[in-house]
């Protein structure tokens, strides 16, 4: 049962090296009784490649996949690749501003776009039209052994005119889901550092840098895993952590999960369902402790019980004691 | 006079003595230039204008009239500018009822400090008022 | 460095800028923020503060065919803590644009990265990971890129062998063209 | 009748833009203008000759001079003709400069529209009528809003002077931020070593009545006759009866109530007494805090009283006072922290504020000046100074310098080499601002003998790293990024003005600019005056400033009020609202909307009621005027002849 | 009989006042006329009918000072309230005879269907009325010849009153702008212009609507008149006769309660009352307020809220 539809945008990354992001955010906003509609024939944002172009021809390839959404009816499209999400929001916010700009880009359109559709991460919709009352709601499974580290990326919340959602330097709405679904967040410091983005094909070694730097601090800040909303962090994180290893000589073995597998491990689907598979640094030994909410409900009782029992019991002793 | 240059069209500004007149004056000081078509008339507050004044001035051949007091509860004179907001909003509402284009009048709050905001004030609205053209409702001379 | 000679200043070219980007360089005052928050600094020839300030004063040579521009990776840090409200990170894409339509290119791996990236777009209307790090490989002369990569993607079945071709995809190459045609038109 | 016009050239300042000479052509066609003429500088000594004789040799009975802005000169001027005979309401000032000369390019744009105001001011000169003022009897005593060094000094000065002066401080003692400071820069005399003499004095001048811990809650009237409600806010401790003995401190079971004179460096109890040199010495209680008031049950304090001097019952009390003039010296306040969120203030407790830093320096302070880091209370070694926290920023809206940061970061890099012999300070900057006597000198110390390390350049991000905070900044000398790890930075954050300095503003009736602080009348001649007479400002209420210049605004605005009291009464600005009986049908509209209530229903002898003005509580607004529909209420020299005539010279052409 | 029943109360009000208002026959069966009854034998002339258009209330602030008894139908009393939200009376010493109201004639319509004939007669049934001319007679359905403000009437029976006769009634046809304000709400600027300056023009500035409107309190203080504020020449150009009409608007923005003897006494047939009618939906659009509803309201020109929830500020 959908309480609500929104218009969903994958982009290239979900369809191929972040599938399991795509399907875990399926998965997830099923679960919160949201319905996708994925726009027939889409076509890739342009991401940053386009704007290293003009930024006419930028906004133009995002805005013909506006266009495809405007046209179906939704005002809003979640789009779960941060790299698409600000292109989208990128091309949106400057016709908007610039009404010739605006004339400009349609005039390489078949059809123009007319500024009525918003794009937000999932993140955002979660957050501001869910809520996290319903987050919690949706709970049944419980990781007692997962510390994470949530890191955001740079331009999920940036710039923040633009994003319009979520603080620039500190945010926290990944924090606030883990916490409503009884996940332990480490307070990460480098939540917003930048990973190297796309220039993991032609600046490997700058890219090892930046991440080297970024997995250090999450395991200084006593996380076991790292907590991603981008499929070029995730790449960057996961897939590149043996080349850091190599460079730095370090023996990182740290698991980058998208946020959207960690929901989905809390309501239950099966680490299969949530294709954990396709992580290159294996989580599965901090899943597995893995255990349903009411286990964890009778094991916090007997927790407390026995406190209780102890203090009573200190009490006592205490009593004699006085006694005597 | 000039036949070069494109004629000023006539616009009439009613200021505020405290705050407006200052701002304009901040202006001035600080050298922001502005188009020449306004004249101002100082008022000791924009509770003295009579949203008569703005009538009188445009059926006498003002092509545009720019009100401006105090911000709301910064009045020298503590509530005058609370009553010229509701005057001046009737008078807005009712000119375009009277066939006269309610962008020709303007209403608006700017402090003595705010001397750049006047500024953009003044080059918006004359700008406006160039767009729009001469009023012309100024009858000709009757004898 | 060479003595900068200031007797004549550049103002096409910060005027070129201007109008591009919509932002006006003048309002920095080189506070250093940008370099001090910027993943790349390390990596750069000329931090992004220097950047602004040879901006202000119209060196254009040195800029366009700096590293820092393309090695610029938009992370908008610079952007969101300028305390001049400046958007650097779209100026450093404007002056990125200008080097690229003057074909000065100080860092060809990330321009080819780059073109791979668009003719793939242009070609299949979505991106084809595979054939644009093969494309990559071959043109940059870096054959081994990631190889040791590909394993690990393969097993994980992460990535496609064949594109996927969207229906639109002439619609996409349409954009193309309708943008270089107007590019001609405005004789750039 | 027989208009005089002089066109003033002010140097190249209006003839530069403006063809003066052709404006007085223009203006000797106006009907009623008999003589037009230009001058150089129509406000010199013989350019005010000049108006003078001419009025003579002319027989002028009415002056307008094309100039600078009435605000400027209109004041000289009407004395001018006055000298000469004349009313000094027979004159009209046209603003052509600050509203043409210096706005406008186009010089043939400029002289146009430089005739019509010339036209526009001889249309209104032509309605003028002679008015006269009357004087009003005053009362002398002031008032001091705010118990800073400023109010302290312009108090002192004003009660020095003769005059009775009342203070109200909003906290619990006077001293201000100064009592919070360790040492003053560039002298390192010991801040409340200085200023205690003074506060004792405060406490002991017999013309000086203070309110502590109370508050302005309305004021009514006008220059000479003030009426000011002050709350005397609750302390829930009878003043009569404390000693200040402390006990009740001491033994207050409440230890976590936030410390507002330390700025919350550390925690304070539920009662207390901020600092030993407080004047009035006097115990107040939290009641946020107090188990009294949050439990309903404690009673420590009232227990242990000596003096019995616990009230739980107290409450706010209203103090009517009069005076005749108000100096308003409220001072400033500092960001919040988290306004700077990639600086983690707030979220990292070894990230901290300058004036914190201030109190641990301070032997009176919690650490009784042992400088500690508070998270775990460990010396720290490396201290990062961060300039401009906040201040020139304008995507927070503060683009302005807080003016004694600089100085304050120097003074506090050089107690802390004091402190602690083996440590290493760094100061981020983007520029050193020292221009005050000895200043300079004073930072080149700190980095000469010190050994301060100064870094130009500003912080992106402060983060923690174990038990270190990594400041990563950027030397724009060199052109790289920095990286220190510090075990404590201090924060130098922006000056604002106090949250409700606006609403203070509304009460006085005086202007305020963007960010809060009040506006003076004049930036350079009129520093410490406001528009409304009889309110005055000094400190940092207008503006940041540093001590020395508060100390001289509070005896600037205390001269200024010995001057306007130095005779018994006040002369009354005559253009105030008029009733024409004749034409007045008496429904007392105008009795509705006068916001001063200056107008009264009167009823004459023949039965028919109309309105009345009192004279000296009208301000001359004209709200009356343009309320009363039969024009029977005139505002004087604004009336509606005078209006319609400027409108109609300008549109009637 | 509602006629016996008004004359049974005038007689027993005139014992305590000086004086009662109410209406007798004009000049012909068409017009009716105000009655100024000082002696009971005043009062047999007295009648009631739709032909009682007048709003007698516009002399009671002239006689503030007297104690008078007035005959009001339900638009007239909202004058009264309006008065006495403006302390224009004093409440004591009126007494107020209401009079529920089905609606009134207005006798331009009525004269225009018939043709402008001299009327010899005229005879009222329920809700329709029989003129006889010396061409015939003619029936009319009194809706059909009601005057603008019966159409968009809310207050039929009287909402102050000492003495009320007949039952209470209640109508509201639902209309809240009239349709001339309608129409000219659907033409462009410059046709709204050409209307206006077309209706002024005709205006031969004789003040009659001024005098007949119950609230222009100034009448010989009038501004229209007065060198002392000089606002207008006596010079009948188009431009003199468009402010005068603008101050009369203006000088009632926000107190007119819409009793339309404005233009009615119009001689000229000009539409006075329409720019009143329309500051009167802003000031309802603006501030919740409607004139002469009730006296405890304040007229909003002469009040303020420092936060005006309505009005948004404007850019450029």
């Amino acid at each position: 049962m959908a309480d609500r539809e929104y218009a969903y945008y994958s982009g290239c990354s979900l369809e191929g090296t972040a599938v399991e992001y795509d399907i875990s955010v399926r998965r997830v906003m099923e679960a919160l009784g949201i319905r996708l509609s994925e726009p027939e024939d889409w076509s890739c944002c342009g991401s940053t490649p386009a704007h290293t172009v003009d930024h006419l021809l930028a906004a133009a390839l995002a805005a013909r996949n506006l266009t495809i959404i405007e046209k179906m009816g939704f005002n809003t499209v979640i789009t779960p690749c941060p790299s698409c999400m600000m292109a989208f929001k990128k091309a949106h916010h400057r016709m908007k501003e610039d009404i010739r700009f605006k004339d400009e880009v349609n005039s390489l359109l078949d059809e123009p776009y007319n500024l009525n559709v918003q794009s937000k991460s999932a993140l955002q919709i979660i957050i501001e039209d869910i809520g996290l009352e319903k987050v919690k709601e949706r709970v049944t499974h419980v990781m007692p052994d997962l510390k994470v580290a949530p890191y955001y990326g740079c331009i999920l919340n940036r710039p923040p005119e633009i994003a319009q959602f979520d603080d620039p330097e500190n945010p926290l709405s990944m924090d606030k889901i883990f916490t409503a679904i009884g996940v332990e967040v480490c307070d990460f410091a480098f939540k917003v550092e930048c990973c190297g983005a796309a220039y993991g094909v032609p600046k490997r070694d700058m890219v090892n840098e930046l991440t080297y730097k970024i997995l250090s601090m999450a395991v200084d800040c006593g996380a076991n895993c790292v907590a991603v909303a981008c499929p070029l962090c995730q790449q960057n994180l996961d897939l590149r952590q043996q080349q850091v290893n190599i460079r730095k000589n370090t023996s990182f073995n740290i698991p980058v999960l998208y946020f959207s597998q960690i929901m989905g491990l809390a309501y239950g689907y099966s680490p299969e369902e949530m294709v954990i598979d396709k992580l290159v640094v294996n989580p599965d030994s901090l899943i597995s402790s893995r255990i349903t909410l009411s286990q964890w409900n009778e094991m916090k009782a007997r927790e407390a019980e026995a406190s209780k029992a102890k203090k009573k019991e200190k009490k006592n002793i205490e009593k004699i004691e006085e006694e005597t | 006079m000039s036949d070069i240059a494109p004629k000023e069209l006539k616009i009439v500004g009613f200021l505020c003595n405290w705050c407006s007149y200052g701002g304009a004056d901040t202006a001035g000081v600080s050298r922001f230039k502005q188009p020449p078509d306004l004249r101002i008339i100082r008022v000791p507050c924009s509770g003295r204008i009579d949203p008569l004044f703005v009538v009188k001035a445009l059926l006498n051949g003002a092509d545009g009239v720019l009100v401006s007091g105090c911000h709301p509860r910064d009045c020298h004179y503590s509530d005058g500018n609370f009553y010229a907001r509701r005057r001046l909003e009737m008078l807005k509402r009712l000119l375009p009822f009277l066939g006269i284009d309610d962008k020709r009048f303007h209403y608006t709050w700017i402090s003595a400090s705010e001397g750049q905001r006047w500024q953009q004030t003044v080059t918006a609205f004359v700008k406006r008022i160039h767009e729009l053209g001469p009023l012309n409702l100024k009858e000709e001379k009757q004898s | 460095m060479d003595a900068i000679n200031l007797t004549i200043i550049d103002r096409n070219f910060i005027e070129l800028v201007k109008k591009e980007s919509g932002e006006n360089p003048y309002l920095c005052y080189q506070c250093g923020n940008c370099t001090a928050g910027c993943p790349y600094t390390t990596f750069f020839d000329y931090p992004v503060s220097q950047i602004m300030r040879l901006l202000q004063t119209g060196q254009k040579d040195i800029i366009l065919n700096s590293r820092a521009i393309w090695v610029c990776a938009t992370c908008e840090t610079c952007t969101t803590r300028c305390p001049c409200q400046i958007d650097v990170a779209h100026i450093m894409d404007t002056l990125r644009i200008i080097a690229r339509r003057e074909n000065r290119v100080s860092e060809k791996d990330i321009k080819l990265f780059y073109d791979e990236f668009l003719s793939s777009m242009a070609k299949y209307g979505r991106i084809y990971e595979l054939g644009l790090l093969l494309g990559y490989n071959i043109k940059s002369g870096h054959i081994m890129t990631d190889a040791d990569l590909g394993p690990k993607v393969l097993t994980k079945g992460k990535i496609h062998f064949l594109p996927k071709k969207i229906k639109g995809r002439d619609k996409v190459s349409k954009i193309f063209e309708r943008f270089k045609d107007r590019t001609r038109r405005d004789g750039r | 009748m027989r208009v005089g016009v002089f066109i003033c050239h002010c140097g190249n300042n209006i003839a530069g833009t403006i063809d003066v000479a052709r404006v007085a052509e223009e203006t000797r066609k106006i009907p009623g203008v008999v003589y037009a003429t230009t001058y150089m500088y129509t406000c010199s000594e013989p350019g005010q000759e000049e108006i003078k004789e001419a009025i003579k040799r002319e027989g002028l009975d009415r002056v307008v001079v094309a100039a600078c802005s009435p605000r400027m000169h209109e004041m000289t001027f009407r004395r001018t003709v006055e000298k000469a005979g004349l009313n000094r309401y027979f004159f009209e000032m046209a603003n052509i400069r600050e509203h043409i000369s210096w706005v406008g390019e186009d010089k043939e744009f400029n002289t146009r529209k430089a005739i019509d105001v010339v036209r526009m001011a001889v249309a209104k000169v032509m309605q003028n009528r002679p008015l006269f003022s009357s004087s009003f009897k005053i009362n002398k005593r002031v008032l001091v809003m705010g118990g800073g060094v400023a109010g302290m000094q312009a108090a002192l000065d004003c009660a020095d002077g003769g005059l009775e002066v009342v203070i109200v401080e909003k906290s619990q003692s006077i001293g201000g931020m100064m009592a919070r400071l360790d040492k003053t820069f560039p002298t390192i005399d010991c801040s409340i070593c200085i200023l205690g003499p003074k506060m004792v004095d405060v406490a002991q001048h017999e013309k000086i009545k203070l309110y502590a811990y109370s508050e302005i809650d309305e004021i009514k009237g006008y220059v000479g006759n003030y009426q000011v409600k002050i709350r005397k806010k609750a302390t829930y401790v009878d003043w009569s009866k404390c000693t200040g003995c402390g006990a009740c401190m001491e033994k207050c079971p409440s230890k976590n109530a936030y410390d507002y004179f330390n700025f919350g460096v550390a925690p304070t109890k539920a009662i207390n007494i901020p600092f030993p040199q407080a004047i009035p010495k006097k115990a107040k209680i939290d009641p946020n805090y107090c188990r009294q008031f949050t439990k309903g049950k404690c009673g420590v304090c009232a227990k242990i009283c000596p003096t019995k001097a616990i009230d739980y019952e107290m409450k706010d009390e209203i103090i009517t006072e009069e005076v005749g003039a108000i100096i308003v010296a409220t001072g400033y306040s500092l960001i919040d922290m988290d306004m700077l969120p990639e600086y983690g203030g707030g979220r990292y407790p070894d990230v901290i504020s300058g004036i914190q830093y201030e109190r641990l320096l301070n032997a009176s302070g919690p650490t009784a000046g042992h400088i500690e880091r508070p998270s775990d209370h460990e010396e720290p070694k490396t201290i990062v100074f961060v300039s401009c926290a906040g201040s020139r920023d304008k995507s927070i809206g503060i683009p302005y310098c807080s003016n004694f940061c600089c100085m304050y970061i120097a003074k506090q890099a050089i107690l802390t080499k004091d402190h602690i012999s083996d440590s290493q300070s760094y100061v981020f900057y983007m520029d050193i601002r020292s221009p005050g006597k000895g200043y300079d000198e004073f930072t080149r110390r700190a980095q000469e003998e010190y050994g301060v390390h100064y870094i130009r350049g500003r912080v992106s991000r402060i983060y923690p790293k174990g038990k270190k905070l990594v400041v990563r900044g950027a030397d724009t000398l060199l052109g790289t990024q920095v990286e220190i790890e510090a075990d404590l930075v201090v924060l130098a954050t922006a000056v604002i003005s106090n949250k409700d300095a606006a609403y203070m503003a509304e009460k006085l009736h005086i202007s305020y600019d963007t960010f809060g602080f009040y506006v003076e009348s004049h930036p350079k001649l009129r520093p410490v005056e406001t528009n409304t007479s009889g309110v005055f400002l000094a400190g940092a209420c207008q503006g940041p400033k540093d001590i020395p210049a508060s100390v001289g605004q509070g005896s600037a605005a205390a001269s200024k009020i010995l001057a306007l009291f130095s005779g018994e009464t006040l002369e009354s600005d005559p253009a105030v609202a008029r009733v024409n009986i004749n034409a007045c049908v008496g429904c007392l509209k105008c009795v509705k909307t006068c916001p001063f209530g200056a107008i009264k229903e009167k009823e004459l002898r023949d039965g028919r009621v109309v309105a009345d003005v009192i004279e000296t509580v009208c301000a001359g607004c004209g709200v009356c005027t343009s309320t009363c529909p039969c024009g029977a209420i005139q505002l004087q020299h604004f009336t509606d002849n005078q209006i319609l005539a400027e409108v109609n010279a300008l549109c009637l052409i | 009989m509602t006629v016996e029943k008004l004359k049974e109360t005038v007689l027993d009000t005139l014992k305590d006042v000086e004086l009662v208002m109410g209406y007798q026959m004009g000049f012909d069966a068409l017009h009716a006329t105000p009655l100024f009854i000082r002696k009971k034998e005043d009062a047999e002339r007295l009648i009631w009918n739709p032909l009682c258009v007048h709003n007698l209330t516009t002399y009671l602030p002239s006689l503030k000072k007297s104690r008078v008894g007035v005959v009001v139908k339900g638009c007239d009393s909202r004058t009264i309230i309006q008065f006495l939200q403006e302390g224009l009376i004093t409440r004591e010493n009126v007494t107020i005879i209401g009079i529920p109201c089905q609606g009134i004639i207005s006798v331009r319509k009525v004269l225009k269907e018939i043709e402008y004939e001299p009327v010899e007669e005229v005879s009222f049934n329920s809700d329709s009325m029989t003129i006889k001319t010396l061409k015939g007679s003619k029936t009319l359905k009194i809706e059909d010849v009601w005057p603008d403000k019966c159409i968009t009437c809310k207050y039929p029976t009287p909402l102050i009153y000492d003495y009320l006769i007949g039952e209470p009634v209640s109508f509201d046809r639902g209309v809240e702008v009239s349709q001339v304000i309608k129409e000219l709400e659907g033409k462009s600027l410059n046709e709204r212009l050409a209307y206006w300056q077309k209706e002024f023009d005709r205006c031969i500035r004789c003040y009659a609507c001024r005098n007949a409107c119950p609230l222009c309190v100034c009448q010989d203080s009038c501004i229209a008149e007065t060198r002392e504020p000089h606002w207008i020449s006596q010079r009948l150009t188009l431009n003199e006769k468009f402010m005068f009409h603008m101050i009369h608007a203006l000088h009632l923005a926000g107190r007119c309660v819409e009793c339309g003897e404005c233009a009615r006494v119009c001689p000229m047939d000009i539409p006075v009352n329409i720019l009143k009618k329309k500051i009167n939906l802003d000031m309802k659009e603006l501030f919740g307020y409607v004139p002469g509803v009730n006296a405890e309201d304040k007229p909003p020109m002469y009040t303020f809220n420092v936060d005006e929830v309505n009005i948004k500020e404007h850019g450029i």
